[in-house]
């Protein structure tokens, strides 16, 4: 038992939060998310370049082998700038989607040197945050396999190059057996895609396959056990982040009212709002545990790593939305303004908490998973 | 004690019922559910229309052109304006600089302002707040010099919420220097076209365009400007932060408007083949928020009918204030977790289509922090109960 | 539309609130409640000479037809100084319940002459505290109705004289139609009736029922109805309790904070003990609002009144608790001892929580109930 | 960074389970899933067959007789004793005076008092918080005059809990009057049966006979029972404080019992045909609960593995004891929840059954309500924390 980082976990970690604190700060950080999706590749490239977007991926894949120690180190560098990339989704939760296959072999050597993006597609109109409910189908005919369907969400998909999305291939539309893993091109014939901005500058893509030529991911029937691991291993990454996010705001927060004056005194001087920054970093220490808690589980049997990163969810959601909204809160007006960086982290727990399932899905699902 | 509407009352709820049956167009309801104003432009012609039924001012005496409304008929009023979904009235020209201009102004002032507010052709803004003096507002340092018949104003104001679209400003500003920090400060009305004004946006995080830092350089002024005593203007501004308050109570009444966004969203979504509002999970969370606006329904009512019998409503409508922010915050964050996954869509970056209440859920849900910062923030009305209630 | 007391309402709150202060006094109250039901018993006969137990009797029954209103002033004043009695069980809950019939007429009478005790019994092992789910079973045979079950919980059951029970005669188990109310008194053969005594000193009951020999009172299979709207006026009577007791937790804080020293100063200077007592008067507020709230739509039709009292139930156990506990708190450690009132507020709010269903099952009837 | 176990602490966490398969009673288990003390015969009973073993002091060092364990097999210790329904054992000589003796003892007190604590042949209790001393405990007053070999010791002490069983007391008292209130205090041992001791029960809301007042009335005391240095006893009382704390974030790690006691009275219950349990309302909130206990576990491990690096762990101590009070309160309160009406039925009047958690459950929820007043306040945690972490 060990909660502490070795050297080179803690290198990683110092690393992307000086090249955040380089590359990504406040005002920097609007002017590269107004500028588009180009500015943001040449940012992408650069994270290439220093070897972080292979490191998640496993090294008979081609990547560094990083574990989901090596990914939380990255992660909390990510959530305390706010550094606006498509890491979790491209860098870890697709690579562990399609680790070892065939099939996305060069797909993954190409993410790890930052040449080309791929983000998963699991959620249909009334799927809820279910992986299991699927309804996009696939035949498998003359001319190969043929996805037709919609997903409502894909988490990072507006610039994707290449999706993957959950099909069923067999069994009723909520039937944990018979769900396929499909890689699709974004080039391919068949394919619309309609690409969203968050509030969180994120950009998120609507899938509307139809009859789609797509190639299978290992067992087309499957699929679903490999894509609840995978999709596990994209929320600690996450949880890490939201950590990371939560510990700067606090910290702005505690800067600020240290020396903003008022009545002629520090506002800090005043012990209910000295109280709550108290809870805030309490609630930053529960958040922080908990992202442990759900990394260190992840390589558990499937009902301790789904418990774990289920809890996890749930705790980290609540204590970072309420971390970000007393920043703000504390800030007073200034908090809600564009320019300081305190409401973007707001803005950013909001959506990680959505992001896979808010607190509400994870608490039922850890409810029912069997200790 | 009793509910009841007399007959009179019963009479005019269907009168009301009857004008909002017709009068709201369709686009408006949603961004009201959330708490979001409108556009200036659709405001405007709410307010004339409104006015053009003798309605314009609901808590004005009829001698300046209101209503002369008892707080029953108020309250019908909103709550029917609420169950329609119409908008709250733009307040700051009508609830508060005008009270105040029909309390302290002279003849002229009243004359040549109020019929202007009550049909929108002024859009009033308030510059009070400084980037120094926030809640503690005794702190601003914009100074108002005296120049023969003119007033030369210089500083800074912050949080001039739709400065970008108003037609005057009434300002506090310092008109000498005095012991006490209250004292000294006078309350100035400036037509926003007067040279050495100038307004630069404050980007806020609903990304939605309200509010400005106003910057006063060499400004002049008539001195007929100046509202009541010179150096009194804090008395006046006092006034104003209390009513401000009551706005937040007469807003509460519509806080049903956001329950119905909830409830549509929540329809709307299924899990599975289960609507989202028949899922246990979510109908107790909707019901607790239901419950907790009945609650503050009911306060309301109660200072309205204090209101009725001119009896002090205490520290109470700080706490209307304090339960409405919290509320409004709630109720939003309720209906962007009814929108699932598809909340993440707050702008399409083609020409996608988006949920029927995005952006409006997520951006009242944004714009709702301000709701317990700004009028007194959420702190401070503590403050203000443990002293003036609690003689703490 | 109007919330004030009228001057005779009024009147009679203060009373009771006078009476509270004379003879509930914290320190009486507890030799009253170790003394037993005999020392209850002449606090009774007081309150029956005043006039209050027959209050709200109907007058066609005998009583003085006391409205809602009036109850509410009444319940006031006994929260207000946790005068430990069963008003809200013998004078309001079996009146209404029995209002108007035959068999009841006479029992009314002694009850409002406070010579009698009765208590009404309606849940059971499985019913939650729903009021439909009733297993106890009654037969008409040839020598009349003889009723056969148990009742998990008898509010204030413990010393009464007569029984109203739920009983079956018609249908399953969780049925709406089918339900009578029968009389049953305590010495009738085949009555077991087990005490308890409850944190607030309440005395409740549980009662097993063999072959007992029972009058029906109203219809045998349709007094569901009439059990709601009966129900609801004693959860509204409670709703009143519990204001009064809320700002008697309340005024005690506040008198202690302002006087009691530590580090030199009052702690009631501390801003964050501030911040708490303000809490706790708004709560109080609130809870006085949904207190009025409920009371005055009770003689709404059936769903506008379920919604009412139900909610008006879920804001007032919330801020009650909620009252009670801070309360305790603020006094640190002298707040849990026996002696001062402080935590016997706790301990009624938390029971008033209880009786006739906690803020869950009320929660849960008001989603539940069309608007 | 890992979770895992090495094998030598598999073993030990076997042998630990072994022990506790066998050497729990039933009839302790509903009242320590309660959080609530055991009586004080089946307290020692248990200490005692804990020294049989070895394990007498699982947070002492060898040479007094302690176990000599690591963090982590002090918390594989404690997670085993909780999984077992064990109790926790009665900390107030274990390890609040004990610690304080084999550091700032004499070889003659260590002698006289350890091996005593360790089989609980001596039951200590503290005399620290005073009627005017509460969180502000430099204010206390109780005096220690010296007359020759002698402090004779007048004063009264509040919330000296289990001084009814005890047979020692270990007190502050004013040894003189400084300048700063924190000095001139010393902390002296008291055999109870010193004539001028007379003990006073506090009945308290949880109907559980647990504390008292204790008067000094010339209270004559050997000057050898004095501890360290006469006027530190400041120093050796803030270190009894923070171990208080520490205590805190071991019996946190029990807070499984009290999981298991909802989930026990929540299977038995049933609203009609469906456990309470497997209802979607009650299953959420338990759900969040044991994830709130989750959390507060990492936190309470990551405090012994600070500890075993002899790494700082800054306020988080303070943290524990605040989250731990506020989950004692909440499971506590759930499992009332779950017992449904019968949770009114606190004793039985008559010789009728009460259910097989009555009272516990809910003795246990009033019996929480002072966790988050001794020991440091929660109010004082925070001021803690603000001060010491913070800096403001």
């Amino acid at each position: 038992m060990d909660f502490v980082y070795s050297d080179e976990q803690q290198m990683l970690r110092d690393s992307v939060v000086r090249y955040g604190a380089e590359k990504w700060a406040a005002s920097d950080r609007l002017k590269i998310l107004a500028a588009g999706p180009d500015a943001a590749k040449r940012r992408w490239a650069e994270m290439a370049e220093l070897g972080w977007l292979m490191l998640p991926i496993a090294e008979a894949d081609g990547g560094l082998g990083g574990g989901p120690v090596e990914v939380m180190a990255v992660m909390e560098g990510i959530g305390r700038h706010l550094i606006t990339v498509p890491f979790t989704t491209c860098c870890v939760l697709v690579p562990a989607l399609i680790a070892g296959s065939d099939a996305g072999g060069e797909l993954l050597e190409r993410i790890g040197l930052g040449e080309t993006l791929a983000a998963a597609g699991f959620l249909e109109a009334d799927s809820g945050y279910d992986l299991h409910r699927v309804a996009t189908r696939a035949e498998n005919g003359a001319d190969g396999w043929r996805v037709s369907g919609a997903k409502v969400h894909v988490e990072d998909g507006a610039d994707a190059d290449w999706f993957l999305v959950s099909v069923r291939t067999a069994g009723g539309t909520d039937e944990r057996d018979g769900i396929g893993l499909f890689l699709i091109p974004r080039e391919g014939e068949g394919v619309t895609v309609e690409p969203f901005r968050a509030i969180d500058g994120h950009r998120h893509a609507r899938l509307k396959l139809d009859r789609v030529a797509a190639v299978p991911i290992g067992d087309a029937e499957r699929a679903l056990p490999g894509m609840e691991a995978a999709v596990d291993r994209a929320i600690a990454a996450q949880l890490a982040e939201a950590v990371g996010s939560m510990e700067a705001a606090s910290d702005a927060t505690l800067d600020y009212i240290r020396t903003r004056q008022q009545f002629g005194v520090a506002i800090g001087s005043f012990q209910a709002l000295q109280h709550r920054m108290v809870d805030m970093v309490v609630a930053g220490e529960e958040a922080r545990s908990m992202a442990y808690h759900a990394t260190l589980n992840l390589n558990r049997d499937a009902s301790e790593r789904a418990r774990a990163v289920s809890a996890g969810k749930v705790r980290v959601s609540e204590s970072g939305i309420y971390v970000g909204q007393q920043a703000v809160q504390l800030h007073g007006g200034v908090g809600i303004s564009e320019e300081l960086i305190v409401s973007h982290h707001l803005r950013r727990q909001m959506m990680l908490n959505l992001a896979f399932g808010p607190i509400e899905h994870h608490r039922s699902r850890f409810a029912l998973t069997p200790a | 004690m009793n509910l009841d509407f007399d007959a009179a009352d019963d009479a005019f709820r269907d009168e009301v019922r009857a004008f909002f049956a017709t009068d709201v167009p369709d686009r408006w309801k949603t961004k009201v559910r959330a708490g979001l104003r409108l556009e200036p432009d659709d405001l405007a012609q709410y307010q004339r229309r409104l006015n053009d039924c003798g309605w314009g001012a609901p808590t004005w005496p009829k001698e300046y052109g209101g209503t002369g409304w008892t707080p029953t008929q108020q309250y019908i009023f909103w709550s029917e304006a609420a169950r329609a979904d119409a908008p709250a009235q733009f307040h700051q020209g009508l609830e508060l600089i005008g009270p105040i201009i029909f309390t302290y102004g002279t003849p002229e002032q009243k004359a040549q302002y109020l019929p202007r507010i009550l049909n929108l052709q002024d859009w009033w803004c308030q510059g009070y707040s400084e980037p120094g003096a926030g809640s503690d507002l005794a702190a601003l340092r914009t100074r108002a010099d005296r120049d023969g018949d003119h007033y030369v104003l210089n500083g800074q104001k912050m949080w001039t919420s739709y400065a970008h679209v108003a037609d005057h400003v009434f300002v506090l500003a310092r008109t000498s220097q005095e012991e006490r920090r209250q004292q000294g400060i006078s309350l100035i009305l400036i037509d926003m076209k007067t040279p050495g004004l100038r307004v630069q946006k404050i980007p806020t995080m609903d990304e939605k365009y309200h509010t400005n830092e106003l910057f006063l350089d060499d400004v002049r002024v008539p001195v007929g400007n100046l509202i009541g005593e010179e150096g009194k203007g804090w008395a006046y501004g006092k006034v104003l932060l209390d009513r401000e308050r009551m706005v937040s109570a007469s807003t509460a009444i519509f806080l049903t408007q956001t329950v119905r966004g909830i409830r549509e969203a929540a329809t709307r979504r299924r899990i599975g083949t289960t609507p989202l509002i028949e899922t246990p999970g979510f109908a107790a969370k909707l019901a607790q928020y239901e419950i907790e606006v009945i609650a503050l329904q009911t306060m309301v009512l109660r200072l309205m009918d204090d209101a009725s019998r001119g009896a002090d409503s205490g520290p109470r409508g700080s706490m209307v204030k304090l339960r409405w922010s919290q509320l409004t915050q709630a109720g939003t964050a309720l209906w962007v977790e009814a929108l699932g996954p598809e909340a993440a869509h707050f702008a399409a970056l083609g020409d996608a289509s988006l949920a029927d209440d995005m952006p409006y859920a997520l951006q009242g849900a944004l714009y709702s922090r301000v709701t317990s910062i700004y009028g007194g923030s959420s702190e401070i009305q503590h403050n203000i109960i443990a002293r003036r209630a609690l003689g703490l």
